[in-house]
């Protein structure tokens, strides 16, 4: 068990916005993680709850990238543990990590420049896609029909997102803001049951932030979509989390609702303060 | 308005995936195959039949395979003219062994053969990228043909080391060995060429494609969607292999007859094909066949004009021509970088819009 | 496009087509590549051999003899464009200078009804004409090189070659590979050890190679190379100081390029001919006569008498020799490709008709018959002297050792028979 | 004992042949280095420069064989020989002039593309020169003279056999070879460190953007590096055209200095070195040992699996710093 938690923490509520939220889905305990000599992030805690928005903040370089990296089987972090869906999980590829249903975004786009809007969401099913290379390569029912049903879902997400008209356009013509929207449909498209997003508005106008906000909580709300994201808009992430943790340095520095967060006298003296902008 | 796609819709997705989205390709398309199954082979000389088509469409086989890895899979490889000597010495072994086994599934299981030879060579791509990949396949290249020179069970012990392919049937009709007739070659080749085409187009549109895509793109970000990559990258290599398997086994059984590893698939093969696959396009069907079509082509039309329509030696026309098709590399990579598949793309979106250019 | 490429290249074609009445002997040469410096000169002596045929005696039997020229490279591919393009030209014999493009046409010619004619290369067990009709390798072969040199080093040790050591360093290919089974049985018929030392093409690097003769001290040294590969071992000798008249090539290893390189180091290597050299042979006078001084000499006849160019000439003679049989037996000069082989069956150049051609003991009497394409298979042994930087020959005609060959020759045939399912002739 | 003292002749051979290869490595190291382009050309241009300093040497005229052809004479030579050392700085100039031809004709309307497409552009520029080589000087066989020394050198045999008892086999041409690249790295390393220029082309090769940014001409920067890559071609083409005469096999040296690269990484001078000389032992002791065992003739692939062996391991090369991949 998990010391430093009560169980409290475990019953499920809902919240003011009647979304509901369950039990702990992911449990980070004592991560450290160093490269050579440098440590990146050292010894943290913190869950996440199925269902909610969790939100990670600190200036640049507090460790919120690689905190990310470890959760996304990315990075293997050398002390620690971590903890999904009550159990320990192993030392994972990222693609074994994506087959547990973790999908992400990148903080610097992570699209496949060279393939079309539409095929860069259908590899966000590709975990799901099961037709085997014979069958694929004759073209025959089984591939086929495969092929039809994951791209009616994918359909859907296009829809969603507002993007029917780029279909066939290869992204990387794409302008900055569609692709940051095709990266998190491609996400979405592995109908994940945890999603992370490192900085989802980062360089985006005050239009496109208020869309992304959208897209992000109406994903939540209507998939109910448990969502780990990293933010700089202090704004944005007060509005949209349930949860904030406050990294600095590599440590903790604060856990809690927005508002704890907000004052909290450690945040505000490393974060909002004036040492860092 | 020559070239048109407007008005064109496509209601399920099916259609929507289909290779030739456009009517108008569509019919370009079967228009050709009729004329390469049933016109030319009444019509070809011998000469083009043996030295020009069935070359072309052997290299065209081979520039697919290594196409799937480079141009799809993103993984350099400089080992096709030792996996070709292996789709090649594989069916010399196999229809020595067991010469009443159709010749054409000799072929195929060569392919197969070539296959998991090839996955195993491309192991070291999950730690070696780009160049360093390329040279490291130099390994394969190489080893193999020591390989097929140095143990002689692989030609039968025979006095030189040379194999030579004896005469098989297919429905009572000659298909290898001397007494071959050229038409017979060229439907060979045509017929393996056409349906490898076919099954790399299927690959490619589909799942395996996108994970070859993804993996070539940004492997990293590939990883993290759940491409595993050890599967991504040994698929492309096994896949890529048979095709260069089956283009190694034509290339030996229908095309030369006869074969020595170290002049047959010596590394100038390997390097030969990727020009194909660079100049012809990455990651394009049809590039692989241009690129093809270029290289085989160039050089007998620039003999034919540099000796039979000038009258200069033959040595000094083989120095201009290899001038020639130097500056031409040059040429076309300054004029559209990424082949001739794209050049293609460029008339037909210019011929679209013609006569109206805006 | 594609259709006026097509003609484009069809008018080409077209344009280098010879009247039908022309002999066509074409010259399947390599001027470039790897082998360039070798095939050039060879091509040279084929061209100009034929060229002053043409223009002394107006060509054979009153037909012009054209010798239209292909570039292979020493490439198999190109090799076979090269006679697939000049099948439709009705081209009486094909000799191409390269043992690889030679097992490719093997099986062609046989179909196409062509002869091929391979001096002192391709296919040894060739010279068994009961199962290669189409194929003739006459004078010499490999196998009779490797037992001709062996012969002479037996004459040089009384005899004797037990206990010897002697180091085989070849041209890791089909054509390199070829006399180690005959050298295999003559070690066991005469008692000497034989060690193989292969060399990967092109074969400039072989420090490995020679250490190892320097550290085991072999008592000679035999050589199947071809290209740079020559000069380059020529020059390791040279440099580890090996005794250079224990050396000894095939003739493929015995031309001016190969030694010239080496400079006063290569003094003494000897290579095994089965033709003369120098230039003292009446037919030269002919040639500067008629095609040196006249310009008609094939690249301005800079390798004239050179070793490699006296081969090429000396396949234009057997070539010319076999046409003029063949019109003889066929009662017309205008003679097709069957009927050219039928006149290589019968070929029988005697000394006197050397004498006679101008080249009075130029090469051996070659006799053939039905069951016999490849002669008698004697050579001689040239050595090279690099201050006079010239050939000479310091031996008589040695024959090859019949007793080992004919059964190698028997087993390698028989096993052709069986893979192309043919019938044995000559019965 | 007798094994050691072979093997140990071997090494040292192997170190020499080494040197070799790192010779023709390096004109590979220093445009990749300094452009980013894995310059397939490298071996055609060192038998192009070998061609070059052949035909001036000997007064050849250039391009005498088209000229014949074209207009029906009969050109060959000038009739007078140059001087080593002056035909050695004319073909160097050649050289550079043929580095300002590349950049004005080729790379320069590359800038900015993909490495695979400029890989692409050198094996037509390849193509090219072996062509345009051949036009010029004619294909046949040359020696090349310019007055290194060959063969076994007398005193390291006397000295090693005065030490172990058997006296070693030690090529002259390689001990100079051994010479003159050490005294070529020497200035290389002298020049790139003490330099303007030198600084600028380090500046380069470590940041384009920054590079440019600062005022450095990224057009001079070029044809110098490929000028001097020309130059170690032409070194190189010297002693390979030396040894073993200059011939179209000459060009296919590239093939051994490929898993020096792999090994030493394509941007690193000392790594081009000690591979070449860890690829030259490693062959030659394989094939002493091992190849007998297997039939021989391992030297063409052993160099390649040694270097792709090595590099399953430690996939950052000799040299290399440890690559830690972010996204």
């Amino acid at each position: 068990m998990n010391e430093h938690m009560t169980t409290a923490d475990f019953e499920p509520y809902t919240t003011a916005d009647g979304r509901r939220i369950g039990g702990v889905m992911m449990d980070l305990r004592n991560i450290t993680l160093r490269f050579g000599g440098v440590t990146a992030i050292k010894d943290i805690s913190f869950d996440i709850r199925e269902g909610e928005i969790r939100a990670i903040i600190g200036p640049n370089g507090a460790g919120k990238s690689s905190m990310l990296n470890v959760i996304s089987g990315f990075y293997v972090p050398q002390e620690g543990e971590v903890w999904f869906r009550g159990k320990r999980r192993p030392a994972l590829r990222p693609y074994q990590v994506a087959r547990l249903g973790i999908a992400r975004t990148f903080q610097n786009i992570a699209l496949f420049d060279g393939m079309t809007v539409l095929d860069n969401i259908m590899t966000g099913r590709l975990t799901m896609m099961k037709s085997g290379l014979v069958s694929q390569a004759l073209w025959w029912g089984p591939a086929q029909r495969e092929e039809i049903e994951h791209r009616e879902k994918v359909e859907r997400i296009i829809d969603f997102l507002e993007i029917q008209n780029l279909r066939k356009t290869p992204v990387g013509r794409l302008p900055y803001g569609l692709k940051k929207r095709v990266e998190l449909a491609r996400a979405l498209a592995a109908e994940p049951s945890l999603l992370l997003l490192d900085e989802p508005m980062a360089g985006m106008n005050v239009e496109e932030k208020e869309d992304m906000s959208r897209f992000i909580l109406d994903v939540n709300d209507e998939f109910g979509t448990t969502i780990a994201l990293i933010e700089h808009d202090m704004g944005v992430v007060m509005d949209l989390s349930d949860r904030v943790v406050v990294m600095d340095y590599g440590r903790k520095i604060g856990d809690g609702t927005p508002s704890e967060v907000r004052n909290n006298q450690a945040v505000i003296d490393a974060y909002l303060g004036v040492a860092h902008d | 308005m020559i070239y048109r796609e407007a008005g064109d819709f496509k209601t399920t997705y099916q259609a929507d995936s289909q290779t030739f989205p456009l009517r108008l390709d569509r019919l370009g398309y079967y228009a050709l195959l009729a004329v390469a199954f049933l016109v030319i082979p009444f019509v070809v000389s011998d000469y083009w039949a043996t030295s020009v088509l069935v070359p072309f469409l052997i290299y065209a086989i081979a520039a697919l395979g290594l196409n799937i890895l480079v141009g799809y899979g993103g993984q350099v490889s400089l080992g096709t003219g030792g996996f070709m000597a292996v789709g090649a010495y594989a069916t010399y072994k196999l229809t020595t062994a067991f010469p009443d086994v159709s010749i054409l599934v000799h072929v195929i299981v060569s392919g197969l053969i070539t296959a998991l030879v090839g996955m195993l060579f491309g192991l070291p791509s999950l730690r070696i990228k780009g160049f360093y990949l390329a040279v490291a396949t130099l390994a394969a290249q190489f080893f193999l043909i020591w390989l097929f020179n140095k143990v002689p069970w692989f030609y039968n012990y025979s006095a030189s080391g040379q194999i030579t392919m004896p005469e098989r049937t297919v429905l009572g009709q000659i298909v290898t060995g001397p007494a071959t007739p050229a038409w017979v070659k060229y439907i060979v080749c045509l017929t393996f060429a056409v349906s490898l085409a076919w099954l790399a187009r299927n690959l490619t549109r589909g799942t395996v494609g996108r994970k070859w895509m993804a993996i070539r793109d940004m492997d990293i970000a590939a990883e993290i969607i759940g491409v595993n990559p050890l599967q991504a990258k040994i698929s492309a290599f096994a896949v890529s292999s048979f095709f260069v398997g089956i283009a190694g086994s034509l290339f030996f059984a229908v095309y030369l007859g006869a074969a020595e590893v170290g002049e047959s698939f010596g590394i100038n093969k390997s390097f030969l094909v990727l020009f194909m696959v660079i100049i012809g396009g990455l990651g394009s069907i049809f590039g692989s066949f241009a690129g093809a079509a270029f290289l085989v082509l160039l050089p007998v039309f620039l003999k034919n004009v540099l000796v039979g329509g000038f009258g200069w030696p033959t040595d000094l026309a083989a120095h201009i021509e290899l001038m020639i098709v130097g500056a031409l590399i040059v040429f076309f990579l300054i004029v559209e970088p990424h082949g001739l598949a794209q050049l293609w793309r460029l008339t037909k979106e210019k011929l679209r819009l013609w006569p109206f250019p805006h | 496009m594609t259709l006026r490429f097509a003609s484009l290249v069809a008018a080409a074609v077209m344009a280098a087509a010879p009247a039908m009445a022309d002999l066509v002997v074409p010259n399947y040469s390599y001027r470039t590549g790897p082998y360039a410096a070798n095939g050039t000169q060879y091509a040279d002596g084929f061209n100009d051999y034929f060229t002053l045929l043409n223009e002394r005696d107006g060509g054979i039997g009153g037909q012009k003899v054209l010798t239209p020229e292909c570039e292979t490279a020493y490439n198999t591919e190109k090799g076979v464009e090269c006679y697939e393009s000049l099948k439709g030209q009705n081209q009486l014999v094909v000799a191409p200078l390269s043992t690889g493009i030679t097992y490719q046409l093997i099986p062609k010619v046989s179909a196409d009804k062509v002869t091929l004619y391979t001096p002192g290369l391709g296919r040894t067990s060739s010279k068994n004409g009961a199962a290669f009709e189409w194929v003739f390798n006459a004078p010499a072969n490999y196998w009779d090189g490797a037992s001709v040199a062996i012969k002479y080093l037996l004459d040089q040790n009384g005899g004797s070659l037990e206990g010897k050591k002697i180091a085989l360093v070849y041209h890791n290919s089909a054509y390199g590979k070829e006399p180690i089974r005959t050298l295999q049985e003559l070690s066991k018929k005469h008692g000497f050890t034989l060690t193989e030392l292969p060399v990967d093409a092109p074969g400039q690097e072989q420090k490995s190679q020679w250490l190892q003769i320097r550290r085991d001290k072999p008592d000679y040294v035999l050589m199947w190379g071809w290209g740079v590969m020559n000069a380059a071992a020529i020059q390791e000798a040279a440099n580890i100081r090996f005794p250079m008249e224990n050396f000894i090539g095939i003739w493929w290893s015995g031309g001016e390029v190969d030694v010239e390189p080496a400079g006063a180091g290569a003094n003494g290597y000897k290579s095994l001919t089965f033709n003369g050299v120098g230039m003292d042979y009446p037919v030269y006078d002919d040639l500067k006569k008629h095609v040196i001084d006249t310009g008609k000499a094939s690249q301005d006849g800079q390798y004239v008498g050179s070793a490699v160019y006296s081969r090429g000439l000396y396949a234009a003679v057997v070539i010319a020799e076999a046409i003029r049989k063949a019109q003889e037996l066929a009662g017309t000069p205008e003679v097709n490709a069957e009927q050219v082989r039928a006149g290589f069956e019968a070929l029988d150049i005697t000394e006197a008709r050397m004498a006679e051609l101008g080249l009075p003991d130029f090469g051996q009497p070659i006799k053939l018959s039905c069951a016999n394409h490849g002669g008698d298979g004697h050579a001689r042994i040239q050595q090279w002297d690099a201050t006079a930087k010239k050939w000479t020959l310091i031996s008589d005609w040695i024959a090859p050792d019949a007793e080992v060959l004919d059964p190698l020759i028997a087993e390698d045939s028989e096993a052709y028979v069986k893979e192309a399912g043919i019938t044995p002739r000559c019965n | 004992m007798e094994q050691l003292l072979y093997a140990s002749e071997i090494v040292v051979n192997g170190l020499m042949t080494g040197v070799m290869y790192a010779l023709v490595a390096l004109g590979f190291v220093l445009i990749y280095k300094a452009s980013g382009v894995f310059n397939y050309a490298q071996g055609v241009m060192a038998l192009f420069a070998a061609m070059t300093l052949v035909g001036i040497q000997q007064g050849q005229v250039p391009f005498a064989h088209l000229i014949n052809a074209l207009t029906g004479t009969h050109v060959s030579h000038f009739g007078w020989n140059v001087p080593a050392v002056l035909a050695i700085a004319l073909t160097a100039v050649v050289m550079v002039l043929l580095a300002i031809a590349i950049q004005k004709l080729v790379l320069q309307h590359l800038v900015g593309q993909e490495p695979i497409i400029l890989f692409m552009a050198t094996i037509g520029l390849a193509y090219f020169l072996e062509g345009l080589g051949d036009v010029m000087w004619g294909a046949d066989v040359k020696t090349l003279d310019v007055g290194l020394p060959q063969g076994i050198s007398d005193a390291a045999e006397a000295l090693t056999a005065r030490l172990t008892g058997y006296g070693f086999f030690i090529d002259r041409l390689d001990i100079w070879a051994a010479v003159i690249a050490t005294a070529l790295v020497a200035a290389l390393v002298a020049f790139s460190q003490y330099t303007k220029q030198g600084r600028a082309m380090r500046a380069v090769a470590d940041d384009h953007q920054a590079a440019l940014s600062v005022g450095i001409s990224l057009r001079f920067i070029w044809i110098m590096v490929w000028s001097i890559a020309g130059f170690v071609a032409l070194v190189a083409g010297i002693m390979w055209g030396t040894k073993s005469g200059v011939q179209f096999s000459l060009s296919l040296i590239a093939l051994k200095a490929l898993p020096v690269l792999m090994l030493g990484g394509f941007t690193s001078i000392p790594g081009a070195i000690v591979g070449g000389l860890i690829i030259g032992v490693g062959e030659k002791l394989f094939e002493y040992f091992v190849g007998p065992m297997i039939g021989g003739a391992t030297e063409t692939w052993f160099a390649y699996v040694l270097a792709l062996g090595f590099l399953v391991f430690r996939p950052q090369g000799l040299f290399g710093e440890r690559i830690i991949e972010r996204v």
